[in-house]
């Protein structure tokens, strides 16, 4: 990627969660055996009377934070994507989601950038889970700087919500803060001809295959749809009206995440050719997370060749 | 003030001790009649570990707990989690007894708009401070009460049920877990063992035994008792209060029951896990229930 | 609803589980303490030594099938869709798919349609999980004589799949036969104007609609989407260019179910006008199934209501 | 035909007895070595749970278990679940030992394309049973083999081996009550007691003591032992076989042992979980166990 590295997501949230612990003493914090990882360490240090390591038991750990917040705490907590989703959904269903309570979810170690550990650590079905649970909110932010509001967001979210964060460095996006909101997209680049929607580490590829197309004379307007849920379905439609087509990428299996989120709402408003880059059906592997992003069609490249499809298409038609 | 047998006082007005002149079994046998009639009413639901449980939800509402029905989110309240939420008719019955709801919304059990859920939600109810019906999750919630109360400094008790064939879901033994090592001693576990599970007995599944010997492993002050001696019952659940004595351990209570309790023949008769009566059938188990109560205790009732 | 009610779908489950298990020898059948409902008690009084009651216990019953198929077996499991997706998905992840183990589940009550029993025995999420686990083959059979079909064809499917099911009987969509095969649309009705896609019990209202369109001269087009994965995206695709607006229903939140499957494949083809019929981000409630179906809009006025409107929406254009 | 100490034996060629003259303290640390390397060629995994679990995984490929890696697929050969899936390269390290894999190919641990994952992969590798690395979920896959073996009358054994921190995952002790349910005496849970998690000491975070008493309230024949005795180790895993004189229940074998064993700087240090050595820390890890080995043993590992 083009643009220059900063922090991890993940660290963004480490200390954005210690940043919030001394404004908000309500806040707690639990862990699956893993703060070192999901950087909640930082509150743990600071705050260690208000945090709480559940050890390697990710459905007591929900419920837990469940009583916890039902006696009104405000519990932040993680484990990888992939444990707190995948192994406590039912937790999450019941206890939390059915219950109404404010419960805040972070999960790192999102998509298959964390690499080397490989697939059973590798969360590429956290989104469609989360946007399952009814009443929940979904954030899945590009940077250091956006994963900070994001944080703060889901803090202030009435309900539960859930925030994907990642393992390496991520490519700074918003050099002079974030504007985000909650149900709102970030319109992050005008353009005419197509449609880029991405969040996550897709994001800045996605301003990198933008860059690309301009300099073929292609106009690509650029969505940041951090919030997937609430989705900005006005945006989305706007986009479509406006620019004809959208590409939408993902770190995530196509099944049930961002684009299929996106597409329902073009669909149902101002159908338009598209196309979704993610994972199709598939695990992926250990790797070098660059590695993996190329192999599996994660890249800037793939965003541009999916516009430049649509656009002959288009052409065609 | 001292309560009445017939319409116990249970907030705070009522020193504990004073409670002492509630007839726990009567009291038991009138949460019965109500859960039978309601379950009856609406055509499904789960009698068989109703029953079996209503000694210990007697004792905890009309004895142990402390709460007060005019005011259901008092903080200082003692805090109650039905896990196994499939018997939520008995807790139905406890809360309109206690007079946080009318008698006659119990009729709308299990009909669309309703409060009265299939299984309890904390939504829709007061005094309820879990969701529940997916079984395995309520001793968690049961034990994030408990430690939130104990970051507050707050004086209150956290009491949860639980099936017996929901002790073979691993979650109880992550939150047996994570419970005795934080050392929640204002927590108590309740097990109905009234050793049938949907499918059978619980032996013949997958057996429990020995179950007691399993939460003391995992760290718990274990008791057993009869879990139709509400008397008994009382006694092992009243835990001294956090700023009493510390046991420093969490409590498990381990009490034998019958399933179907109270109703000849429902009495170990695992058909009646999940259905309701025939018509005939409330009329004969009404008619048991009566005998007992006599027919002030049923006016009331 | 008004066609004739057969069987329940986990009945004709539970007798073609029982004709499956003498044929072959090597299935085994797990339930988690339901099997009188699930309806595994036909094959469990067949065949005690070759059924294994897990107890509630739907994380460990998901990896002994695991362990099972590994060792030559062919697994049913089963237990209410709610629990077995909900509570076990990370052992469908990671011991069953990643392992790529031809275990076979199969969900009953299903839907919102099991009435009393409330929000958490419901499963209203169970697809969109089961389409997030990689190879899982997903059918949602409408009547006995499709489920029949589709728990035969999940025997035969290489990979794991899930199946799902439903309490209540079920009205009968096919009467001689049901030609289902995984990966297959079937185009239960020819229509020009409109397609209405379902499954499930939506499929009966799916029909009704059609019949209420064709007596106001619209000629709907059906199109029965059990195999929700694979999905039948050319037929799918043909759909919407050959009527040019489809309305998808699903006893599902909307949120990555079959309606999001089949807008990503149009978005992606041949972008037409959609409408989607299912629950928004919501819990039911208690109550009987018809009285639920009717407040959630899972009808077919409802149906047929949305066809309207894109038709409205096709004339103005 | 015995084994040389240098390539054991591990097929069904040699009679079990027979191979007693393996060595198996110096096959551990030939293990321990090539995980070492294998892990500082990677860049990144877990020495810490691959160390402690040297001996173990020694004492069953090379003692214990039945099986031939001519015939990775042999019916009657024991089965191997490593549910702790991050120790990853003490397995890879046994599966190169006793020719299942090729010595080269252990320098491509966690590489695209390799089979070498950085967690066990069923679908990639020979005699591997089971994908692991989420934690919780092997001694279930291992009780279902367990349980088709004994259905199908096969003379088979299964071994699971578990973290200690695995062991708060519910779903351990979801399998440990099916499987004593179900008497299933062909099955072994070795749990590698070596006291740390992630994040820190198992009884600091969630404390797991009394650990065998709970295994043995869940039924089943629990042996403690020094997992760092080899031979101790091997004598506690080799359950009768099944056809053999039933011990009814499943074993479990607590293996008290140290993380990072074997190389003095990484004992007891917990953040050796989950880091690879420095290129300084491999050279000197090297050398420590290079001198135990002697230069000979060195040159075969
Ligand atoms: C997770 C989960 N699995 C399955 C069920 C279905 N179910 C409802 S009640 C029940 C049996 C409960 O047995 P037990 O805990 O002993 O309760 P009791 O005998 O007191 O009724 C089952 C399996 C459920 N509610 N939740
Ligand atoms: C379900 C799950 N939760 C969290 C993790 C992350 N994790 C990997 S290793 C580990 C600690 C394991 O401790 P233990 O079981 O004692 O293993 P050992 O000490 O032998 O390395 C954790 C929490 C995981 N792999 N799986
Ligand atoms: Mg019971
Ligand atoms: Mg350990």
């Amino acid at each position: 990627m083009s643009r220059p590295l900063g922090p991890a997501t993940r660290e963004a949230y480490g200390q954005e969660l210690l940043a919030l612990g001394r404004e908000r003493p309500e806040i707690v914090v639990l862990d699956g055996d893993l703060s070192k990882s999901t950087m909640t360490k930082h509150f743990a240090e600071a705050f260690p009377e208000r945090f709480f390591n559940a050890g390697i038991a990710e459905a007591d750990m929900v419920g837990l934070a469940a009583g916890l917040a039902r006696w009104g705490k405000l519990p932040f907590v993680s484990s990888f994507a992939a444990f707190l989703m995948s192994k406590a959904f039912d937790q999450m269903r019941i206890s939390v989601a059915y219950a109404g309570l404010p419960v805040k979810f972070v999960g790192s170690h999102g998509g298959i950038s964390l690499g080397e550990d490989g697939v059973s650590q590798m969360s590429v079905e956290d989104v469609a889970l989360a946007r399952a649970l009814p009443g929940f909110a979904v954030f899945v932010p590009a940077d250091a700087e956006e994963t900070r509001r994001a944080v703060r967001a889901a803090a202030d979210w009435p309900g539960p919500a859930f925030v994907r964060v990642g393992r390496p460095k991520a490519p700074v996006v918003y050099e002079g803060g974030c504007p985000f909101q909650p149900g709102r997209a970030l319109r992050i680049r005008e353009g005419r001809d197509v449609t880029l929607a991405a969040n996550g580490l897709m994001l800045a590829a996605a301003l990198d295959a933008a860059d690309r197309l301009a300099s073929e004379g292609v106009s690509a307007r650029v969505l940041d749809l951090c919030s997937v849920k609430p989705l900005d379905e006005d945006e989305v439609v706007r986009a479509a009206r406006e620019t004809g087509a959208i590409v939408v990428a993902e770190e995530h299996l196509l099944a049930g995440g961002l684009g299929s989120a996106v597409a329902m709402a073009v669909a149902a408003e101002e159908p338009v050719p598209m196309a979704f880059v993610g994972l199709a059906d598939t695990f992926a592997e250990s790797g070098r997370p660059e590695e993996l992003m190329q192999k599996y069609g994660l890249t800037a490249e793939r965003i541009a060749a999916e516009a430049r499809r649509l656009l002959r298409r288009r052409a065609r038609a | 003030m001292p309560a009445s047998p017939e319409l116990p006082a249970v907030g705070p007005a009522s020193a504990l001790g004073a409670r002492t002149g509630v007839d726990l079994a009567r009291t038991a046998d009138r949460l019965r009649l109500l859960a039978l009639e309601m379950i009856a009413k609406a055509g499904s639901g789960h009698p068989g570990g109703s029953f079996s449980a209503a000694e210990i939800v007697a004792a905890l509402f009309f004895r142990v707990m402390r709460h007060d029905p005019k005011r259901p989110e008092w903080p200082a309240r003692d805090r109650f989690i039905l896990s196994k939420g499939h018997a939520a008719p008995i807790l139905y019955a406890a809360l309109a007894e206690a007079g946080y709801i009318e008698r006659g919304e119990l009729d709308t059990l299990r009909r669309v708009g309703s409060r009265l859920q299939g299984h309890p939600s904390v939504r829709d109810l007061p005094y309820v401070e879990a969701s529940t019906g997916s079984l395995g999750q309520g001793l968690s919630v049961a034990a994030g009460l408990a430690l939130g109360a104990r970051m507050d400094g707050a004086d209150v008790r956290v009491f949860a049920l639980l099936g017996d064939g929901e002790c073979q879901e691993g979650q109880v033994w992550e939150a047996a877990m994570f419970a005795a090592h934080h050392r929640l001693s204002n927590l108590v576990a309740i097990v109905d063992r009234n050793a049938f599970q949907l499918d059978g007995p619980t032996e013949a599944i997958v057996a429990l035994e020995p179950l007691a010997a399993k939460w003391r492993a995992f760290g718990w002050d274990v008791v057993e008792v009869d879990g139709h001696d509400a008397e008994a019952v009382a006694a092992a659940l009243d835990v001294p209060r956090p700023d009493g004595r510390r046991a420093a351990r969490p409590r498990a209570v381990v009490a034998r029951t019958v399933k179907g309790r109270g109703v000849s023949f429902m009495e170990g008769q695992n058909e009646f896990h999940g259905r309701a009566p025939t018509p005939e059938e409330l009329e004969r188990a009404r008619a048991e229930i009566v005998a007992r109560l006599g027919e002030a205790g049923v006016r009331r009732a």
